[in-house]
Order: structure tokens, then C-alpha cells, then sequence
């Protein structure tokens, strides 16, 4: 209790909360966006793509984008192909654009499949403890031991119909983890508050005080881990396509862009075919993070910037 | 009287809030002798730690104005090598958490250890272990040559803040700050380190500053007392008559809220309210005045000093005149 | 201590059968079996279904399980289709060259992020901080695979100081310092791809121990003592940070096996990794499998081995 | 009737060991307590860190399972009763420790207060917010708080957000665990005097578990000693401060600092006879294993543990 005493004089803080709403609402996390202006760009930037990506991708022929004409093959940028050709004559900026849009949408979709399913069982792990924190937690253990992206590529060619939900889903599969772990932890140290055990004596039910009582408690760093993992899951899905081992072939993707560079040829002398995928991959990446890193800082009181 | 041993005149120690200064300790004079303890009481907020850290040299971005005489010498703006050649020496600190204020990772006895070693490099190893069983020995501490093996972990609180102890005592220092000692503790065990503290008073000779918020604590250990509210010392007295005859509001209510020995179930004379926070501090008048605006404005200094009521008891404005609690009948 | 080790491999064993299993499912999940790149297929179809029945193929799955676990035991990954050889054999001429390779990014990482991790977090918020943290966010953001194409273009084809393919140049012959340093040259550009993007978290980890570390109680303790700040920062502080990083060293080889993945099939170095890609292009599945097993092994070491040293450097598990 | 009826509690928490993860022995935290608490009464339960008090608090309201032993509440037998069954938790209620973990840091004040109403009454919008602001109102705080959080007010304030919850329900009997020991002394003599007010206007029964021997006698009218998870000493203020039997019940009544400076050197004095009977006699007040005995009457109001005679 006296430990107030010299916190409040040595951390230079706390001041402006008087009036502000809920001390780790979701305002103070757009504020703390707004405030940082590289955040703020990169929020920007992110969602200027998107809308850029998902419009024009709209106007696109993808049927005529993948279509291999051997008349046109490896043509540097011209009026015709904006950013020229690959080896299949394909256009690569509408495989850029179409192949970006894929790389999003697939990006969101495994981390919403990742947290709703890793928030689940975090919660349930943490919140219950004992005997079923201690199975579901060896369950975990032993998903995290795995080496991820080797099994994912043996299950990729292994599977059997393959598509963009399927594979998805092993992804999700296999990245679930890590979310569960947070929120199982955060779990464990929130239900030993009193405030839980208010509600347990006020006769809220455990699934109540879970998803109402605990769960808003844990949104702030749902949303960091989310959007960190936004950009993970970007970044793996480019991986995997680059090996091979992601989209279907008929699916343009970044990573499949990039991997045109594993020969030489294209590496050094054909820089149109992979440098655009490699900047926007790192320029989303890097966007995704800086939102995700703010988002952080502002959840971190001690990290808070002003 | 005895020659002070520190003598602090007008320290004022400010902290930045964004672009400004506020004072966590403001306009504070007091002297500590040898042999005695000072007392300084206070509810969280109103600056008590903040004046131990300032002693000690241990706050490294605040703003420190006033004298800190310690001996004679002036140590408000002393450089990080005339403190450390000080402190551990000549000042000691005990911590309130004896948990946290040793380093999990370290023997015992290299904790105790570090303390010698750091103000006397020419002992041989093997002298400073026994030097550090003594103290160990010294503290309370049974089987001092297991423990000093040992880590903080597998110690009992009460042993774990013994420990901490001898950490300050390490090189018979003249005066000793103790924050919040024995908070931590179950009253079993703060009562035998109330006793131990007093015993190596009297053995070293040593000037005492016990900050707690424990009136009861105070009562048992102290020869004089300084209260502090909002950052100010309100009232400084010997310990006898702060306890007998308290003037300022703020003392007499705090002496009121303790729930004492006498008569079971009656009535606590409490003041509403509590310590502001460094931000919403008044600035001018008296601090106090805001906690009980029945008693008229004009009882109130504009620019309340510390005035000596009797010798060695001093009070800050003239409120305490005319202060009366809100369920006494007016005079 | 003991127990807690004896503890932790005991956790560790059902993780490997477990793993096992799996990796067998996988393997009987796979088109084709031992037969079907041994024999010729112009043998009659009779011959094949004795040959099954001789090989267990034809045994209830527990049976070949066992079987299968038995010849592990002895060594037995079965054969390479595609290269007609013993698939532990064929994995012992990779191994090395991906063991080596792990060793020199590990080394690597922990030269850069100690170092950078102890000056950002001692002088945080210092403009040298700044630099340091801005490369840990790029380094963050970057995916191996893209920064290792950039390194391979700029200094391998660009300016040509690092060979861009293999791990040894022909010819030279081995045993020498020069076939050692030639070895060397040729890991030098992928090992430092690796550790350029792996060490970021190191560092950050670091740094916020440092940061986290520097605020703690006890270190007013020691302020207190009379301690100079160097010697706090050097005796209490990191100490107490580096500690945890040491307990690191065994997740960092399961985060290297990712790495060997991308950065083999990219730099065409001759390792395990470079290896398994080619082994499910080529539909070579009993090489595959084995290494899925292996890297799988090498993980559950990895966790197991952060697990005691972290136990055997903080007293707080170590006694009890 | 006692209003509530504790029999032979016993809590017991398994210790994990060896190399197994198996179930080595047990923490008893609570090991046989019994006793009862008369209705209007303030009953304190009293011990230092370990000695099981907020444990059997904690397992009455049903935070903690009971390993063994009854509980009664206005004579029911509710010890096998779960949080299902309603009813007991409109008439029990907690006031806990910290008032800042007490309170849910992303709700507003108007939820919190709310949230028993919610489970138990089927009340409009209007009604619950008038019923929430009358609460308000009832612990001094302004009906204009409902749209606050928690973070807004003081610790004090927040324990009387904490207490108005606790209220909602016109319970019969409040577990107060600890409810002013995070507070600052004045703020605690506001919260005391506060909790006494509500006592007369509601005709509450507390269950007031503290480790501050100042504040039990300021409160209590009964007071119970544990040590160890066993009662040492059961008896009326009167007999537990002025008569103490067992040597616990007096090392621990010595051990307060005396508020009276005058009284230093005699308390001293006191309190080292006290420890060196202590050390001496250990062995006549506790068990081969360190613990109590059974509780003995003495007279009508007080008991102690003291090995069986003969």
C-alpha cells in the first residue's frame, strides 16, 4: 500500500486519466495511433493498399493474368505491362495486385481462425486451471514442439484437394499456439483478482465471468498480439508460397513472385518480377508491426509515450 | 543537545510532469541527532518516501533546492562518487519490502558482503565472511554460517528483512533511514525488529529516520516526530508531546483514526477526504484548508509557515487555533 | 535440481512418441510405399503382393508401427527412392553441413544481440537506442526469406564478394586450413542472413530485462550500499538479465530449424534443409518423413535443453 | 439461533511433488474450526499471514472447497451447496482486500453496483439504475458516479463502490476480508465508521477477518485466534484483550504497539516477559506438531486450546 507513495512521485505519470474513459480502453489505444506518427502513417498506408488492392483486383481478369503466353515471356516493364513479365509472359502487376489481395485476405483469415480458436482455449485453460489447465496445457506443449514448417509443408503436398481453405486451415492448425499461451497466462493472473472472485460471489456464472468479466480485461493485448500476428501470418504465407508450398499454383501470391528470384537470372537481371513483391511485402510487414508495436506501447504504461 | 547530525533547511524536491515541476517534498527543515530516533509520519502521497529517497541521494531525476547538512557538509547536489563514498558508510537504508530489495540471484552472504567490500577493499575474503557472520550473528540470525550460503527465497520475511538490516549496518553508519520497515511483516515479527532496530541504535550510536504511516510504530521508537501532509512537515514535536497535546488538524485526526485500546465500538473523529495528489496540490496557502472548509478562511495563513508554539514543538498556520471537529461543539 | 530434470524428460519422452506417431500417420498418409521405388515395374503384380506381405505391409497398423520404431532404433529410416541409398546415409553427408551451419548463425547471434541488447537497454532512450531499436523493428518485419534473397543479390551477384551457391568450392581439397575457410567463406553469407533477422529478439528481449531489471527494488539496495552505477550495471544488473537469455540458447535452435529451410534452398547450400525441400518435390517421402522426425527430435532437445539451463542458472528452481 | 454455524471446517490444498506431479501431502490451511456467529454481531476472525483465516472466509462463501465439515447458514446445511444454488448468495455477501483488484477496471461503476441485481433480479434499465444510485447514495458517493470507472475515485471510495455491491442484495451476513488493510489510516476510520453506520441501518452480521488486533477490538464484539489453520482462543473482546489464556493469544495481544508513548519502557517491559513465557511453555500450548489443541471452555463466552487434562 505505501508503495503508492514513491511510485506516484518517481513514474512521471497518471496525470491525464482523470477524465479519461476506461484506463486501457480502446481509446486510449487510437490515441496513442494518432499520436504516433509513424503508427499513424503506417495505419494509413495499410489501409490505403488494401482498399487499392481489394479495388482494383475487382477490374482484373485473373483468368487472363495467369494464362501463360510464350509470346511475351520475360518482357521488361513497357506501356503494355506495367511492371513486364515473367517467364510465363504473365503479367506481373496484376499478380502483384491480385496476389497481394490473396496474401491480406488469407493473412486476416488465419489470424482471426488463430485467435478466436487460441482465445478459446486460453481462456478455458487459464481460467479453469488444475486438471484441465494441466491437459490442455500438455496438448499445447506438444503443438509448440513440432516443427512447424516442416509439418506444414509435408501436410500442403499430402493433402488431397487442395485449396486456399485447406489450407488455411493447416495453417491455423499449427499457429494457434501462441495466442492460447498468452491468454491462458494473462488468464491465470486476472482470475486470482479479487474482482473475479466478486462475481463468482455475486452469482455470475463461470462462462459469464469469463467472457465478460476476464475477456475485456485481455482486449488490449488481444488486439497487439492480433495485429502482430497480422503481420507474422503475411510473412509466412509469402514464405510458403516462395517454397512452393502455399497458395494453389493458379493462385497468384507475393511469395510466388519472389520465388521467380531463385533463379539467378531473375535475381540479377530481371528486378521488375521480384523487387515490387519484395518491397510491398516489407513495406506491409513493416506497417502491420509499427501499428502493432504502437498498439503495445500504449497497453504498456511504462512504455507510454507522453 | 547533542551535536545535529543532519540538518536539512529548506529541501524541496521536485519531480517533471510533463513540462513542469511539481514538489513532492516542499519547504521541509528538520535535524536528526545522534542516538535518537526521528519519526516521520504520513499518509501515502504526501511526500515521506520522497524525503527518505532525497537523503539518500537516491532519486536520479529530481530536482533537489535546499541544504542536506550531513555532518557538517552539504549533500543536495553531490556527484554519484561523493554519494557512493557515503552511502553504505555513513547513511544505511532499510527497505520496506525485504523480498524485493535483495537480489534474488546473489547469496546472502555476497549481499552483505558487497556492502563491506565496496567502502573497505583491502579485507581478505575470508575476513569478510567472518565480518559478514558476525553481522548476521548480530541481526538475529540463527545459524548465520547456513545462511549466508543461502538465497533470499529461503528465508521467512522476518529473517529476509534482518538481512536487509545488516545489508545497512554493514559499516556502522551514523544514521540510518528506514522506510516503511516492518509494513511487510506480521506484528509478531515487527515488534522484534522494532526491538532489534533499537538495540543497534544504542549500540552504534546511530541517528534513526523511521518514515512509517504506523502511529503505533511511531510510539514505540520514536523521540521526536515530524508529520507530514501534502508534501510539508504540518507539526514536529518530541514524541511525548505529540501524542499528549497535538495541534494541527490534520495531526488530530490523524491520532483520532486509530482505533485505540481504550473503548471498543466508538465513534473514530475522522476528517473526510485524503491526501491530494502531487498534481492538485494548492500551491499557495494552507494545504490543509481544503479537508475542512467549516473552519473560516481567515483562520488560515496566506503564506503558512512553521511556527514554534512551545520550544521544540513547531506547527504550521494558524488554523489549529481555531480548529474544531465538525461533530465538537464550538468553543 | 535433479528432480526437475528427471521431471522434464520424463514430459519429454511421451512428446517423442507422440511425435513419432504422427510422423508415422504421415508417413502411411504418403502415395507409395517401400516397394514402389525399389522394384522394376515390369515385375508381375503377384510377386509384389508376396513381397508386402513378406515386408509386414500388409500387418495391422500397430504391428508396423512397432516395426517401424524398432528399425529407427537401429538406425533404419528406410531407402531413398530417388537416390537408391540408405536414407541414413544420406542425411549423415547433409547433416554436418546444416550442424555447422547452426553453429556459426548461433555464434553469430549471440555476438550481435548481447552486445547491441546491453546498449540499448543501459542507454535506453538515448539516440543510440533509437538506431538499435529501429533496426530490431525493421529486423522484425523483415521475413528471412526476402532479406536472404537481398544479401544473396547484393553481395553475392552484385558485388561478388561471397559465392552464391554450395558449401565448398570443388577442388579443394579437404583436411586443409583452406578447405576450413573455404567452408567457412561459403557459410559466412547465409549464417549472417540468419542471424541479422533472428537476433532482433534476442536483442529486444534483452533490452526490456535490462530496462525492467534497472527499476527493481534491490537495485536501490545496492544504490544504497554505496555501489558505483558501473558496478551495479556490471555485478546486479546484467547478471541478472543476461541469465535468461542464456535459457534461450535452446529455443533459438528450434527457431534456426525454421531458418535452414528458407536460407539453404536460397544460397543452394547442401544441408538437411535443402534436402527435405527437394525430397517432397521429388515425391521422396521416406527422406522426408525422416527428417521431419529429426528436426521434430532436435526441437523437443532444444525446449528440454532451455528448460534445465534455465533451471540450473536461477536458484529459485534450481533449490527446492 | 446463530445466524451462521461453521462445524470442524477443514480446507486442505494438495502440495505437488516428486517426480511425478503427484499429490505429496497437503497444506492444511484450515484444519477443524468451528464456531458460530450470532446474528447483528460483528464476529472477528483474527491471525497472522498462514493462519487460515482468509481461507475460511473464503471457502464459507464457497471460493474455496471444503474438504470437510459443515457450514449452516440459519440452519440449512449449505456446505455441499455450489454457486447454482442462488439464494445463498443473496444472503452472504464479501467485502475483499484490495479495492483496486476488487473492482473490474473496464466496467462502470453502474455494472459493477448492477452486476448481483443482473443474476438475481429481473429489473428494468430504470429500476436498476434508480436501485444502483440509491446504493450510491447510501455509501456517501454522488448518483452522478454510475458513468465512472473505477480508476476515477480514490481507495476509499472504491471500498465503498466495493460495499455497495456487497449490499445490492440486502444480504444477511457480509464476509469482510480484510476490508480496510490496503487503506490509509484516516481513510480506514472513515471506512470503519461507514461499515458500523450500514451495520445499524441494514442489520448486518460481519465476518470481519483482519490481522490488525487495533481494528478487530474496535469492531468485534466475539472474537476468534488462529494459528496454523487452527483456533487458539475463541472468547468476547473483553475476554481475548484482557484476559488471554493461551500464549499465542498473549504474544500476539503484546506485540501491538502500545499508542501511548508513556507506556514505552512497560510495554517492553510486558512483552519480553511475555516471549520468554512463550519459549518456555511453548511445548504446554502446542502439539508435538507445532499446533493447537482443541478448544476447552473456561467459562460461559470463552475457550481455549489447551491439551485435554489427565
Amino acid at each position: 500500500m505505501k508503495k503508492d507513495d514513491t511510485t506516484m512521485v518517481e513514474t512521471v505519470e497518471q496525470p491525464e486519466q482523470i477524465n479519461s474513459e476506461s484506463p486501457t480502453g480502446l481509446k486510449i489505444l487510437w490515441r496513442e495511433i494518432v499520436r504516433d506518427k509513424v503508427a499513424l502513417i503506417s495505419l494509413i498506408f495499410i489501409v490505403l493498399i488494401t482498399t487499392i488492392v481489394f479495388g482494383v483486383s475487382l477490374i482484373l481478369d485473373q483468368d487472363q493474368i495467369v494464362k501463360v503466353d510464350l509470346l511475351s515471356i520475360h518482357q521488361p516493364p513497357s506501356d503494355e505491362f506495367i511492371l513486364g513479365t515473367d517467364y510465363g509472359g504473365r503479367d506481373v502487376f496484376g499478380q502483384l495486385i491480385i496476389g497481394t489481395r490473396n496474401s491480406l485476405a488469407i493473412g486476416f483469415l488465419v489470424t482471426l481462425m488463430t485467435g478466436v480458436f487460441g482465445i478459446i482455449y486460453g481462456l478455458t485453460a487459464g481460467y479453469f486451471g488444475g486438471h484441465v489447465d494441466n491437459i490442455l496445457m500438455r496438448i499445447l506443449d506438444f503443438m509448440m514442439v513440432l516443427p512447424f514448417l516442416m509439418i506444414v509443408i509435408v501436410f500442403v503436398a499430402l493433402v488431397p484437394k487442395y485449396s486456399v481453405w485447406t489450407f488455411s486451415l493447416i495453417m491455423t492448425a499449427f499457429l494457434w499456439m501462441g495466442i492460447a499461451r498468452l491468454i491462458r497466462s494473462k488468464t491465470l493472473a486476472e482470475k486470482e483478482l479479487d474482482y473475479v472472485q466478486a462475481s463468482k460471489t455475486l452469482g455470475s456464472s463461470n462462462l459469464k465471468i469469463m467472457f465478460t468479466q476476464v475477456l475485456p480485461n485481455l482486449s488490449s493485448i488481444i488486439i497487439v498480439n492480433m495485429t502482430l500476428n497480422l503481420a507474422a501470418n503475411i510473412g509466412l504465407e509469402s514464405g510458403l508460397s516462395f517454397l512452393g508450398f502455399g497458395f494453389p499454383e493458379s493462385t497468384p501470391s507475393l511469395g510466388t513472385l519472389l520465388s521467380y528470384a531463385t533463379n539467378p537470372q531473375t535475381l540479377q537481371y530481371r528486378w521488375w518480377i521480384w523487387v515490387p513483391a519484395a518491397l510491398l511485402i516489407l513495406l506491409l510487414m513493416l506497417s502491420v508491426n509499427n501499428v502493432g508495436q504502437a498498439l503495445k506501447r500504449a497497453t504498456d504504461a511504462r512504455q507510454r509515450r507522453g | 543537545m547533542s551535536q545535529a547530525l543532519l540538518k536539512i533547511k529548506n529541501l524541496k524536491t521536485s519531480f517533471r510532469i510533463k513540462d513542469d515541476y511539481y514538489a513532492a517534498v516542499d519547504d521541509v527543515s528538520l535535524t536528526v541527532n545522534k542516538n535518537e530516533v526521528l519519526a516521520i509520519v504520513g499518509e501515502s502521497g504526501c511526500g515521506k518516501s520522497a524525503l527518505a529517497f532525497s537523503i539518500m541521494g537516491l532519486h536520479n531525476r529530481a530536482k533537489i533546492e535546499g541544504n542536506i547538512l550531513f555532518k557538517g557538509k552539504d549533500l543536495a547536489n553531490a556527484s554519484p562518487t561523493e554519494w557512493s563514498k557515503i552511502r553504505g558508510k555513513e547513511m544505511g537504508m532499510i527497505f520496506q519490502d525485504p523480498l524485493t530489495a535483495l537480489n534474488p540471484l546473489m547469496i546472502i552472504g555476497d549481499q552483505i558482503g558487497e556492502a563491506i567490500y565496496l567502502h573497505n577493499k583491502n579485507i581478505s575474503k575470508e575476513q569478510r565472511k567472518l565480518k559478514v557472520i558476525d553481522l548476521l550473528e548480530k541481526v538475529g540470525i540463527p545459524h548465520p554460517e547456513r545462511v549466508y550460503d543461502q538465497f533470499p527465497h529461503e528465508l521467512s520475511g522476518g529473517m529476509r528483512q534482518r538481512v536487509v538490516i545488516a545489508t545497512a549496518i554493514a559499516n556502522q553508519p551514523e544514521l540510518l533511514i528506514a522506510d516503511e520497515p516492518t509494513t511487510a511483516l506480521d506484528v509478531t515479527i515487527q515488534s522484534q525488529i522494532l526491538d532489534l532496530m533499537k538495540q543497534l541504535k544504542e549500540d552504534m550510536d546511530a541517528g534513526i529516520i523511521m518514515i512509517t504511516h504506523d502511529l503505533g510504530v511511531v510510539a514505540e521508537m520514536a523521540d521526536r516526530v515530524a508529520v507530514m501532509y501534502a508534501g510539508q512537515i504540518v507539526e514536529i514535536a518530541d514524541v511525548y508531546t505529540l501524542f499528549e497535546n497535538p495541534q494541527h488538524p490534520y495531526t488530530r485526526s490523524l491520532l483520532n483514526s486509530v482505533p485505540n485500546n481504550k473503548e471498543a465500538s466508538s465513534k473514530l473523529h475522522v476528517i473526510q477526504g485524503i491526501v491530494p495528489s502531487l498534481q492538485f496540490l494548492p500551491r499557495k496557502g494552507c494545504r490543509f484548508s481544503a479537508r475542512i472548509p467549516w473552519i473560516d478562511v481567515s483562520a488560515h495563513e496566506e503564506n503558512p509557515q512553521l511556527h514554534e508554539i512551545e520550544p521544540g514543538h513547531f506547527v504550521r498556520c494558524s488554523c489549529y487555533k481555531h480548529f474544531h471537529f465538525p461533530e465538537e461543539e464550538v468553543q | 535440481m535433479w528432480k526437475f530434470t528427471v521431471r522434464r524428460i520424463l514430459i519429454m519422452i511421451p512428446q517423442i512418441i507422440l511425435l513419432s506417431v504422427l510422423i508415422f500417420i504421415m508417413a502411411k498418409m504418403m502415395p507409395g510405399d517401400a516397394l514402389s521405388g525399389l522394384i522394376d515395374p515390369n515385375i508381375d503384380p503377384e510377386t509384389i503382393a508376396e513381397q508386402r506381405e513378406k515386408l509386414g505391409l500388409n500387418d495391422p497398423w500397430h504391428i508396423q508401427y512397432a516395426n517401424w520404431v524398432k528399425d529407427l532404433f537401429q538406425g533404419d529410416l528406410g531407402m531413398s527412392f530417388r537416390y537408391k541409398m540408405p536414407v541414413t546415409e544420406l542425411i549423415g553427408q547433409r547433416l554436418a553441413n546444416t550442424v555447422w551451419l547452426s553453429l556459426l548463425t548461433l555464434v553469430l547471434i549471440y555476438a550481435i544481440s548481447i552486445p547491441l541488447g546491453l546498449i540499448s537497454g543501459r542507454y535506453n532512450d538515448t539516440w543510440l537506442d533509437r538506431v538499435i531499436t529501429g533496426y530490431t523493428y525493421i529486423g522484425f518485419a523483415t521475413p528471412l526469406f526476402i532479406f536472404a534473397l537481398v544479401m544473396l543479390w547484393f553481395f553475392g551477384f552484385t558485388l561478388g564478394w561471397f559465392p552464391t551457391g554450395g558449401s565448398v568450392q570443388p577442388g579443394v581439397e579437404s583436411g586443409t586450413f583452406e578447405y576450413v575457410m573455404n567452408r567457412i567463406y561459403h557459410m559466412l553469407l547465409p549464417a549472417l542472413s540468419m542471424a541479422l533477422i533472428t537476433t532482433v529478439s534476442t536483442v529486444q528481449y534483452l533490452r526490456n530485462e535490462i530496462i525492467d531489471t534497472k527499476q527493481k527494488d534491490f537495485i536501490l539496495t545496492a544504490r544504497a550500499k554505496g555501489a558505483s552505477e558501473s558496478r551495479i550495471y556490471n555485478r546486479h544488473i546484467l547478471r541478472n538479465s543476461l541469465l535468461p537469455i542464456a535459457a534461450f540458447f535452446g529455443y533459438e535452435i528450434t527457431g534456426l530449424i525454421g531458418g535452414t529451410v528458407f536460407v539453404e534452398s536460397i544460397f543452394s547450400y547442401p544441408g538437411m534443409g535443402q534436402l527435405f525441400l527437394e525430397s517432397i518435390v521429388q515425391r521422396d517421402y521416406s527422406v522426408a518423413t525422416s527428417l521431419t522426425l529429426l528436426f521434430g527430435i532436435a526441437t523437443i532437445l532444444g525446449a528440454l535443453l532451455s528448460d534445465i539451463i534455465l533451471s540450473l542458472v536461477d536458484p529459485r528452481i534450481r533449490i527446492k | 439461533m446463530s445466524i451462521l454455524k461453521v462445524k470442524d471446517l477443514k480446507v486442505h490444498f494438495p502440495i505437488k511433488g516428486g517426480i511425478f506431479g503427484r499429490t505429496v501431502d497437503y497444506v492444511k490451511a484450515v484444519d477443524g474450526v468451528s464456531f458460530s456467529i450470532e446474528k447483528g454481531m460483528t464476529y472477528g476472525l483474527v491471525g497472522e499471514s498462514g493462519s487460515g483465516k482468509t481461507t475460511t472466509g473464503r471457502a464459507i462463501i464457497g471460493l474455496n472447497k471444503i474438504t470437510s465439515g459443515n457450514v449452516l447458514f440459519e440452519g440449512k446445511d449449505i456446505t455441499s451447496y455450489r454457486r447454482a444454488k442462488a439464494d445463498y448468495y443473496k444472503d452472504v455477501q464479501m467485502i475483499f482486500q484490495d479495492p483496486y483488484s476488487s473492482l473490474n477496471p473496464r466496467k462502470r461503476v453502474l455494472d459493477i453496483v448492477a452486476e448481483p441485481l443482473r443474476n438475481f433480479e429481473k429489473l428494468s434499465r430504470q429500476e436498476e439504475k434508480k436501485r444502483v444510485q440509491e446504493l450510491l447514495e447510501l455509501v456517501g458517493l454522488s448518483p452522478e458516479s454510475i458513468l465512472k470507472y473505477p480508476h476515477q475515485f480514490s481507495g476509499g471510495q472504491r471500498q465503498r463502490i466495493g460495499i455497495a455491491r456487497a449490499i445490492a442484495l440486502k444480504p444477511k451476513l457480509i464476509i469482510a476480508d480484510e476490508p480496510v488493510s490496503a487503506l490509509d489510516v484516516s481513510v480506514q476510520a472513515q471506512v470503519l465508521n461507514f461499515m458500523q453506520d450500514i451495520q445499524k441501518e441494514l442489520d448486518l452480521t460481519y465476518l470481519f477477518i483482519s490481522h490488525d488486533l487495533g481494528v478487530i477490538r474496535h469492531m468485534c464484539n466475539r472474537i476468534g485466534i488462529m494459528y496454523k489453520g487452527r483456533y487458539v482462543e475463541e472468547g468476547t473482546t473483553e475476554d481475548i484483550f484482557n484476559n488471554p489464556q493461551h500464549i499465542y493469544t498473549k504474544r500476539l495481544v503484546a506485540a501491538i504497539p502500545d499508542i501511548d508513548p508513556n507506556k514505552r519502557k512497560e510495554h517492553a517491559k510486558f512483552r519480553q516477559e511475555v516471549q520468554r513465557e512463550y519459549e518456555q511453555s511453548f511445548n504446554d500450548y502446542f502439539d508435538e506438531n507445532g499446533l493447537a489443541y482443541d478448544l476447552q471452555s473456561i467459562s460461559d463466552t470463552h475457550l481455549v486450546a489447551l491439551p485435554k487434562k489427565g
